[in-house]
């Protein structure tokens, strides 16, 4: 009746498994359309903002593009980071993660991976269009993407450690906010800085490097934090 | 004897400022059976949570798990957006289901045969819960904590996850579940009753 | 060293400790505050730039400052907490939040009364107060994360962490902001310039903050008692003690 | 052992009965104290952001004033009208709303109020403040709170159709959703230009009747809509 | 005989392109109990949905009721950030629960006393089933359409649900009901048994 061997098995080896959550948040974002197409449309109905505020014409909006597509950047970030953990507490499919013999640690990262690839990722390969958009002066671009790509990773691991603190209680995106803002500041002063840097023509090497580091530090440090803040709350 | 897969020495439990395990013991080798029982809120579901190590922090006393084991509890830990057998393919337990073809025959052993493509979210109750049993016919895991493993299946789905029972633990695999209703064929190891703690 | 960790874990102790310890730094820090206060009121010359309207500098500042020690506080007891699982370390944390908001709304709230004057203005982007603010948002973020948790054993976990990553995040954070500020090279206001306070000033500033200091310490401990005997109301100790009171 | 006296009772009157909804949802929205403070905090959060990216001096901020605040309208709008039905979905409430014998029309008046309350309606009343911080013309205030006011309202009625037609997680609903989402563009920009009209001392009367108009055409045909989204939902 | 409550006549109900039910009639006159058998993916839950209202372009056939019904189905309809007594007192039915003191009473009636201010989301999934079933003491509809009404509960609980179902019928009303264990106690005026059709 059993269907596989009966003897004791050893399971599945950590790489394998990490290619299997990978593939089912792919498909889960893939499931819904919504989810695909939000950021952008957010993205795209904000940015129409911004010229709105300030009249068209290109040296005026200049200096503020960077500005405003961090800005947005990071907004877009906030609004779909609430549910990285959400449905899977609900249904208890994150008891079932943690309860893996695997080391929570590595288990985080597909849903890192994919959450990050399909904000910042996304909007950092369409940003050329939006920073054409607003007439950013190209010479920012080739930093702006690079700096998006690194700023999201950062904000994406912070934004998943407060969906986890409010993982247990079903609460929306107001608390989460509270949460990590605070935490996003330095992202968005950096690559901001470093976009405009490069603009004026001085090197953004600095900027993209603290946003490196900040990047390489949170990827080290904060999926520890996220696994602890998951524990907590599937014990309340 | 065997040395246990599962033991717990005077475990305590607090819940909600109320006090609703006190020094339990329990020892659970290979083969053995246990069921618990006790009145809504008598703390079943918290027990089984503290014994498989999901709840950390709200116990006092030793525990002692030999190997991984797998847990279902009130929740189907069931995407309603994924078809029962991507359900099964794409699991984030860790345990081997082995290749597609596998994963059908379980779902044709659960009753789900002619569903595995249809989303979840259009199966019944029951067909739900059972896209979550099949993993009892898939799972390498012998140490097995089941909380109201029968809620939601018709008589013949109830006699069905018996049989498979009585298998696992001829197999030398050990089962600690929670029903309201007593089993039909299989006689547990021993019982507890939480109500009289 | 390991003796008065244990020591520190222990309510009934640390409830009796915090008790007495009360009972002579209240009085002293009402002292401090009063005489510090009456000695910049009253005794220090008007600023030749601003008049009058400088000495709410002697309740602005020490808030400020003092707002800013106090986020540590809170985060280094709730790292304490999590790592040595020090129960007491914990209801220091969750009690320096709400008293650390307090400061930290204060600072602000009389910075801007200060800006009015000064400025004319009752809000600018400056370094210092854009930290502030961000300060406070952190502190209210424990609080409300806190507030959410129904099962508050898992809250005050929770409030650790957050603490503990806020720690690490203050440093970069507030470099940062100073940073921000000192690209945009600010048009018109110059804030906290060469303005040399006058000593005549300075004495009763530094005794304005001690005092603050230690009204902060009162304020936490008293915060700290009510939390403990919320968490202990059913061991005996407290019995006893409520049976005295009575 | 029944508690009620036995026989035939004709239930609860339509308007107490949208009293008790409309507690209900207050309630649900706020739980314990500190959370009525959280949508503040948001809006300054959110908005904290801009002078960060933009930078701090008045002159820089002024002209992005009006469409900053209209972004945190928006946002808050998507972040919270997501789930203005989906958890009276999962755990059965709805079920039990579409079998009330009361017309749906009324009985979804209070969801579109709370959820209008708490993000537009406080946003606006709380907009002058965080227009002073931004260092918006004090001319174009009035026109701000008004046109937030309105917008918001279509916002809601827009988003909470889009929410009735997914709530279901039927693909059909997910697509419509997807052309309902531009019609956040022509309020946003309708909200903007009034204000920036204001400032600059023309009329802001063309942009703020465009804006009632929509308000009120929403609020005539919106929760028809609405009420016909979640029979289908519910019906899948 | 009394007209009836609920009354069906050959009604045909398509599911996700199957045919589930077929000519099917019922009609439910005052102090009848009917029972609703059949295994998991039978169509049950359809079939209640279908009558109660809430699916209405599932099915063909001709459908009459005369008045408000209650209809309790998987789902407990019970909000996890309430307290019991403010899901009763908030609720969205319609219906006439009273004042305050009559919900307490009905919640200790269900074994929920000492639990009426306790957030939802700290009860046991049998306590939060019992929040909503706490509404058959309260509510003043006849006609009641139950969808797996034990589930989660201890013994105690279903024959107190049991209990209440008598009087309700003894008082002219009308229940139809899906279970997937024999009633105990009462016995109901006809059963349907969808895997026969
Ligand atoms: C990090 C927090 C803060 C600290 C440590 C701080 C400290 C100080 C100090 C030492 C002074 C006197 C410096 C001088 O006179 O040159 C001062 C002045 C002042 N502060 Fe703050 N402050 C802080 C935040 C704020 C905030 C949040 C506001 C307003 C909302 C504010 C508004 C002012 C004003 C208007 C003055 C007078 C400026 C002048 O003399 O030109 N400060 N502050
Ligand atoms: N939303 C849906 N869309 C399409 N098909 C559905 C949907 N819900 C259920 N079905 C199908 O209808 C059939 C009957 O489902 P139903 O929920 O009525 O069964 P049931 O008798 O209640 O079973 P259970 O005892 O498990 O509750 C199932 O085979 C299921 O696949
Ligand atoms: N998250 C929680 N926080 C605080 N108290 C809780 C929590 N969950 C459950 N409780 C309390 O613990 C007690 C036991 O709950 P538990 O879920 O273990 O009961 P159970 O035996 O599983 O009941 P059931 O048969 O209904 O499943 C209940 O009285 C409940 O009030
Ligand atoms: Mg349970
Ligand atoms: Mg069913």
């Amino acid at each position: 009746m059993q269907v596989n061997s009966g003897q004791q098995a050893k399971g599945m080896s950590l790489p394998s498994l990490l290619l299997l959550i990978l593939r089912r948040q792919l498909m889960l974002y893939a499931r819904k359309p919504i989810e695909v197409v939000q950021p952008l449309l957010f993205f795209s109905l904000v940015l129409l903002m911004f010229p709105l505020g300030i009249g068209p014409s290109a040296e005026r909006l200049a200096p503020f593009a960077a500005g405003a597509l961090w800005i947005v950047a990071l907004l877009a970030n906030l609004l779909a980071v609430e549910g990285i953990f959400r449905s899977d507490f609900e249904d208890g499919s994150l008891d079932q993660l943690l309860l893996s013999p695997h080391p929570l640690y590595f288990l985080l990262m597909p849903y890192l991976f994919v959450h990050w690839l399909t904000t910042g990722g996304l909007l950092a390969f369409c940003s050329p269009f939006f920073a054409y958009g607003l007439s950013l002066d190209t010479t920012g671009i080739p930093v702006l993407m690079a700096s998006l790509l690194l700023g999201a990773g950062v904000m994406t691991i912070v934004g998943a450690l407060g969906a986890a603190l409010t993982v247990g209680l079903n609460r929306g995106g107001m608390l989460i906010t509270l949460l990590i803002m605070p935490l996003y500041v330095p992202i968005l002063i950096f690559g901001v800085a470093g976009v405009n840097a490069a603009i004026v023509g001085q090197s953004a090497l600095p900027f993209l490097s603290l946003l490196g580091g900040l990047f390489f530090a949170a990827l080290a440090l904060g999926p520890l934090a996220i696994g602890a803040a998951l524990r907590i709350g599937a014990d309340n | 004897m065997a040395e246990p897969l599962l033991e717990a020495v005077d475990l305590n439990v607090e819940r909600g400022g109320r006090q609703l395990i006190q020094d339990f013991a329990l020892r659970l080798s290979p083969g053995q059976l246990v069921q618990i029982r006790g009145s809504n809120g008598a703390g079943k579901t918290t027990l089984l949570r503290v014994l498989s190590g999901l709840s950390r922090f709200a116990y006092t006393g030793s525990l002692q798990r030999t190997q991984p084991l797998l847990f279902i509890g009130h929740q189907s830990a069931v995407k309603t957006l994924l078809t029962p057998r991507e359900n099964l393919l794409f699991h984030v337990t860790g345990e081997d289901f082995g290749e597609e073809r596998e994963i059908d025959q379980a779902l044709a052993i659960v009753g789900l045969y002619g569903f595995e493509d249809v989303p979840v979210s259009q199966l019944s109750a029951g067909q739900q819960r059972r896209v979550n049993l099949a993993r009892l016919f898939l799972t390498d895991r012998m140490l097995w904590l089941l909380d109201e493993p029968f809620t939601a299946l018709d008589q013949a789905g109830v006699s069905l996850l018996e049989d498979r029972f009585g298998q696992h633990l001829s197999q030398g695999g050990a089962i600690l579940m929670t029903s309201h209703q007593p089993l039909r064929t299989l006689r547990p190891h021993s019982e507890v009753d939480l109500s009289e703690l | 060293m390991w003796f008065f960790f244990h020591k520190l874990g222990s309510p009934p102790w640390l409830f009796r400790i915090s008790g007495s310890l009360l009972r002579w730094l209240a009085p002293l820090a009402i002292i401090a505050l009063l005489i510090g206060m009456s000695w910049g009121l009253l005794f220090t010359s008007p600023d030749f730039r601003q008049g009058n309207s400088y000495r709410i500098m002697f309740i602005h500042v020490p808030t400020a400052v003092v707002a800013l020690a106090g986020y540590y506080v809170m985060a280094i007891a709730g790292a304490v907490s999590l790592i040595w699982r020090i129960k007491m370390a914990e209801v220091a944390m969750l009690a320096a939040a709400p008293v650390g908001a307090a400061l930290t709304f204060l600072a602000l709230v009389t910075g801007s009364i200060w800006g009015r004057p000064t400025w004319g203005t009752w809000w600018v982007w400056d370094a210092r107060i854009t930290s502030m603010l961000i300060l406070l948002f952190l502190y209210v973020g424990v609080i409300a994360l806190y507030e959410a948790y129904d099962n508050k054993a898992s809250g005050a976990r929770a409030c650790a962490v957050l603490a503990l990553v806020g720690t690490v995040n203050i440093p970069i954070i507030y470099k940062s902001v100073d940073w921000w500020y000192s690209l945009h090279q600010p048009a018109s206001i110059k804030f906290f310039g060469d303005t040399s306070i006058h000593s005549s000033m300075l004495y009763p500033l530094f005794l304005c903050i001690a005092a603050f200091y230690a009204l902060y310490t009162c304020a936490l401990l008293a915060n700290m008692r009510v939390e403990i005997i919320a968490r202990e109301r059913r061991t005996k100790w407290v019995k006893r003690l409520v049976g005295e009171a009575v």
